[in-house]
C-alpha cells in the first residue's frame, strides 16, 4: 500500500543517506583497518537501503534509482541525524553510535512485522547491525576512555550529534501501520535504546549529552541544511544525463 | 655456501623459499621494494576511484565501487603483512609512503574526471595488473606467491566491473559512448607503461627472473596485454588510440605504435598531474588519524594494567 | 539627581545621548542587550543567505548575494562598535554568542532549504527588520540611531532584491512558482514573531518607550508590516498562508489570524531546526580562526618592538 | 573571433573559479573584518569573470550564465590553482598570494592589449587586484613571521599550491594572439612575479618551496579532480530547472 511504501522510505532513506556519508570517508580512515570497516558497514546500509528502496517503489512503478537519483531534497524522508557531516573520527563514530542502536532496536522490532517483505530485510539486517554497534561501542570506549584528547573530542561529537537523537523516536504518520503490526513504533524503543547506551557511556566514560533537541522535520521533508549539498553531489550525473542508464 | 645451495635448487626445483629459510640479502631487498611498492600502489589505487563513490550513478554501481575500493585496502593489508613476513615494519613503510621516498604505480597519479574512468581503470588498469600478477602467484616467496592468489581472483572480478561500465556507456547516448572513448583515450598509454621500461632498460629484470620473482620481461607481459585487449575493445565497440595498431600474423601478435617513456618518467619523476594529491591525501589520512591511533594504544595499555 | 533631569530633558526634547554623557544604568544596559542582540542577529544572519552563495543560480544573482552577506557583516561590525561606546568589549560580546548564552533574532534558525527562500528571506525578513529598524534611526542613544541610519538604506535595498527574487519565481516555471510559494508558506509566520511578544507579554517595552529607544509597541510594528506586505504579496502573485487574512475597513487594517506562540519560544528556547548549527558554526569559525589572531598580534608585537 | 573568446575564457574561468571558492568562505574567516575583505575579493574576481564571459560568449551567443551553468567540466578553461580547496585559512592566503600577484602582472600588461574591450576589463580589474595582493601580502607576512605554529602553517600552505603555480606562467594556444598584441604572453610575466615574491617571502621569513611542479593542463579542459564537485554544487538549480529564468 501507499502507506507501507512511505515507511519503506523513511526506513531506506536513512539507510542511504548513512551509506552516502560513509562513502564519503574511504580512504581517509584512521587506519587501513578501520577503512575496511567502515566500507562494510556503508555497503550493509547500501544494501538495506536498496531492499527498502525496491519496495517503496512498487507502489508506483518507480526503481530504486528513480527514487535515489530523482526525487528532490524535499521528496526525502531521512532524518537530519544521518544528513549530519561527518567531521572528525570521533563525529563519525559518535553518528555511527546513536544510529546503530536505534538501528538494532528498529530491526530487531521489524523482524516480527506483518509485512512478510519488511521482516526479511529486517532479519538480514539485525545481523549486520549487530557488527556496526559492536564496531562504535569499541570505538566509543576506546576513544572515551583514551587519551585526554580524545576523551574531548569524543564527548564534543556526542554532544554535536544529540540534538538531532529525538527524531529517530517519532512516530511521524505511521501510527496506523504501527497498530496493524506492519511498522515498528518508534518510541517504544527508546527505553531500550537509552538502557544499552548509558552502559557504553559509562564505560567509556563519557557524559550523557545536556543540551536542548532541535526540532527537526526530516519525515515531512523538511531537511537539515546538509543534504542539499549531498544530493547535488551524489545525483549529479543523473541529473546531467536523464534518461541514461549506467 | 651450503644456505646459498639450499636456496638455488629450491627456487630451481620451484618450491617456495619461506619467511624463516635463509635468502640472500639482495633477494630479501628486491623482495621488499616490490611488495612495499605494491601494498602502496593499493592504498594510492583507492584514490582514483575513493573519487567516484559518492558520485555513481545507480546504486548497484555505487555498491560495487565500493566493494572494490574496500578490496583495494585489504589487498594493501595482506601485502604489508607479507612485506611484513620479511622482518620490515609497516609503520616504517608507510612513513615512507607519506614523505613521498616511496614509490608506488605511477598509473595513480592520472585523475579520474569521469565516471567513465572508472570502466577504464577496470578494465585496462586491473587488465594490466592481472597480467603482471598471474605469473606472482608462482612467484619464489612464498607468502608473495600466497597473498598474489587471492588478489588476482579478486582483480579479474573487478575487471570484469570494468568492462561493464564500459559495455554500458559504449552503447547509452552518445554522450556516454564519448565519456567512454575519452577515458580509453587517457587511460590507453599509461596502462601500456604499468609493464615497466622497456627490456633493454630494465637491467633488474634478469636477476628477478633468475630468482623466478618474475617470470616474463616487461615487453613479453606488454605484448600479452595488447594482445588481449584488441579483441575486448572490439566487442565493447571502443577505439583504442593507436593508429599504429595492426596485426602482425608473421608475429602472431599486434603491432603498436611507440610509447612516449618521456611521460612516464615526467610522472615517476613527482610531475603527474595527481601525484601531489595522492601523497597528500595519504598524509592528512594518516596525520589527521594520529590522535585516534593515542587514544587507541592509550585504552589498550589501561586494559592490560587493569587486567595485570 | 541633576544628571537625571539633565537625561530626560535631553530625551524628552528629542536630542540625542552621546557616549560621554551621563545615563541611568538600566538605560545602559537595556541598550546594551539590544545592541548586542541586533549585532549578533547580523552575524548570525550571514549564515541562512550564506548558504547559497555557491549555489545561486545565475552570476548577477550570485553577486549580489555575495554583497548582501558582505553588507551584513559589516552591518554586525558597526553595531559592535556602537555598542562598544557604552563600555563593553566585543569579545566578551563574541565569547557570550558562541558559548550560547546571548540571544538573537530567532528568525535565523529556521534553515533556508530552497533558493526561494533567499526572496523571502529579503522580502519578509529585511523587510520586517526595517519597519522595526526604521524608528531606531530617532533612536535616543545617537551612535545606535546613526548606526541604524545607515542599516535601514542597505536593508531596504535588500528587501528590494528579495523581492525581485521571488518576483522572477513567481512568473517562472511552475516548479519555481511552487518553490517561492512553499518558501513564503515557512516564512511569513516567524517574520510576524520578529516584532515580538505581543503588547500585554511584553513586560519592558514601556520603560524602553519611555527612553525613546523604541517608538511603537510591537503590535502596532506587526500591523504596519502586515499591511505592507498584502498588496506586495498581490503584485508578487503569491498568497500570504493565513485564511483569517481580511481586509478590515473599520480599523483601516487588515485582520490577521493567531500567531504560534508556543512554536516562538521553543525555537528561542533552543530547539528550532537550526539553533544549534547556528552557533556551532559561529564558534567553529571563532576556535578555527584562534591561530590566525594570535599570529596577528605575535606579528604586531614584533612591529611594535623593533619600531620602538 | 573565436580565438579572443577562447582567450577570454580562460581569464574569465580563472576568476570565477576563485570567486566561487572565495563565496565558499563567507560567514567562516578568522574574523569579521576578514569575511567583508574576502567577500570583496570574491566579488571582485566575481565581476571580472563575467565581464569576461559576457565577452567570451558574445562570439556564439552565449550568455554569461549560459557559460557559467552550462558547461561541462571538460569545458572549463580554469587553472588547477584556482580550483584547489580552500583548507585553512593560510591555505586560502596561499593561493591569493600567487594568484594575485600573477594577476597583477596579467591585467597590468593586458591594459595594453590592442583588443579594446579587454583593455578595459583590465583597467578596472588591475586596480581591484592591487587591493587583493595588498591583503594577500599583508597577511602572507603576519602568519610568516607570527607565531610558530602560524608560520608552520603558511610554509605548509605554500608547499601545497606550488606545484599549481607554473600553469598560470604557460602560455597555452595563444601565441598568435600574443604576437598581434591581443593577448597577454604569459610567460614573459613570470621574472616580475619571482621578483615580487621573493620579497614577500623574504619578509615573511618564508623558503620558497622545493617541490615539483605538477603537469597541469587546465586551459586543455584536464582538471583537478575537485573542479567536478565544485561544479556540481555551483550548477545544481541550472540542471534541475532547464530554462528557467532567476
Amino acid at each position: 500500500s501507499a502507506s507501507v511504501a512511505r515507511y519503506a522510505l523513511v526506513l531506506g532513506d536513512d539507510a542511504l543517506i548513512a551509506a552516502q556519508r560513509l562513502g564519503e570517508l574511504i580512504s581517509s580512515a584512521p587506519e587501513l583497518e578501520e577503512d575496511v570497516a567502515l566500507a562494510n558497514i556503508g555497503l550493509d546500509e547500501l544494501g538495506q537501503a536498496r531492499a527498502l528502496l525496491q519496495y517503496a517503489g512498487r507502489a508506483d512503478g518507480r526503481s530504486e534509482d528513480d527514487l535515489a537519483y530523482l526525487r528532490d531534497e524535499a521528496e526525502f524522508r531521512s532524518a537530519h541525524l544521518v544528513e549530519q557531516p561527518n567531521g572528525d573520527f570521533a563525529g563519525v563514530i559518535a553518528k555511527l553510535l546513536l544510529f546503530s542502536l536505534y538501528q538494532r532496536e528498529l530491526y530487531a522490532a521489524l523482524t516480527g512485522s506483518t509485512d512478510n517483505y519488511l521482516a526479511a530485510v529486517a532479519a538480514k539486517a539485525v545481523k549486520e547491525v549487530r557488527y556496526h554497534v559492536e564496531h562504535a561501542v569499541t570505538w566509543t570506549i576506546r576513544l572515551g576512555d583514551g587519551t585526554d584528547e580524545s576523551h574531548r573530542r569524543m564527548q564534543g561529537a556526542l554532544d554535536a550529534v544529540w540534538p538531532y537523537l529525538d527524531e529517530l523516536f517519532e512516530v511521524a504518520d505511521f501510527a496506523d501501520l504501527a497498530a496493524d503490526g506492519t511498522a515498528v513504533d518508534a518510541s517504544a524503543l527508546r527505553t531500550a535504546f537509552d538502557t544499552a547506551l548509558d552502559v557504553v557511556l559509562d564505560e567509556a566514560t563519557l557524559t550523557r549529552p545536556d543540551v536542548p533537541a532541535i526540532r527537526a522535520r526530516g519525515r515531512y521533508g523538511e531537511h537539515s541544511q546538509h543534504l542539499g549539498y549531498l544530493l547535488a553531489e551524489m545525483q549529479v550525473l543523473a541529473r546531467k544525463h536523464p534518461g541514461a542508464a549506467w | 655456501r651450503d644456505r646459498q645451495d639450499r636456496f638455488d635448487e629450491t627456487v630451481a626445483a620451484e618450491s617456495r623459499i619461506e619467511p624463516r629459510d635463509w635468502m640472500p640479502d639482495a633477494y630479501r631487498k628486491t623482495l621488499v621494494r616490490q611488495m612495499a611498492q605494491h601494498a602502496h600502489s593499493e592504498i594510492i589505487g583507492m584514490q582514483p576511484e575513493g573519487n567516484w563513490i559518492t558520485r555513481a550513478p545507480s546504486l548497484k554501481r555505487k555498491a560495487i565501487l565500493m566493494a572494490k575500493v574496500q578490496d583495494e585496502a585489504g589487498h594493501g593489508l595482506y601485502l604489508y603483512s607479507a612485506a611484513e613476513t620479511l622482518g620490515v615494519d609497516r609503520e616504517d613503510l608507510t612513513e615512507q609512503l607519506i614523505d613521498g621516498s616511496a614509490k608506488y604505480s605511477s598509473i595513480f597519479n592520472y585523475p579520474t574526471p569521469t565516471w567513465a574512468d572508472m570502466g577504464a581503470i577496470g578494465w585496462l588498469v586491473d587488465g594490466a595488473a592481472i597480467v603482471n600478477q598471474v605469473p606472482l602467484t608462482r612467484c619464489s616467496y612464498g607468502p608473495y606467491a600466497r597473498a598474489m592468489v587471492r588478489i588476482c581472483k579478486e582483480e579479474s572480478f573487478h575487471q570484469r566491473q570494468g568492462f561493464e561500465i564500459l559495455y554500458e556507456l559504449s552503447h547509452g547516448t552518445d554522450a556516454q559512448h564519448e565519456m567512454a572513448q575519452q577515458a580509453i583515450n587517457r587511460w590507453w598509454w599509461p596502462s601500456l607503461m604499468m609493464f615497466g621500461p622497456p627490456d633493454d632498460q630494465s637491467p633488474n629484470s634478469a636477476r628477478s627472473m633468475a630468482w623466478k620473482i618474475k617470470r616474463f620481461s616487461n615487453d613479453e607481459l606488454r605484448q600479452r596485454f595488447i594482445d588481449m585487449c584488441v579483441p575486448q575493445a572490439e566487442i565493447l565497440g571502443l577505439d583504442i588510440p593507436d593508429p599504429e595498431l595492426n596485426w602482425n600474423a608473421e608475429r602472431g601478435h599486434y603491432d603498436f605504435g611507440p610509447i612516449d617513456w618521456d611521460e612516464f618518467f615526467q610522472v615517476l619523476k613527482g610531475h603527474g598531474p595527481c601525484n601531489a594529491l595522492r601523497v597528500s591525501h595519504r598524509r592528512r589520512a594518516h596525520e589527521d588519524g594520529a590522535w585516534v591511533r593515542e587514544a587507541a594504544a592509550a585504552h589498550a595499555e589501561k586494559q592490560a594494567r587493569t587486567a595485570a
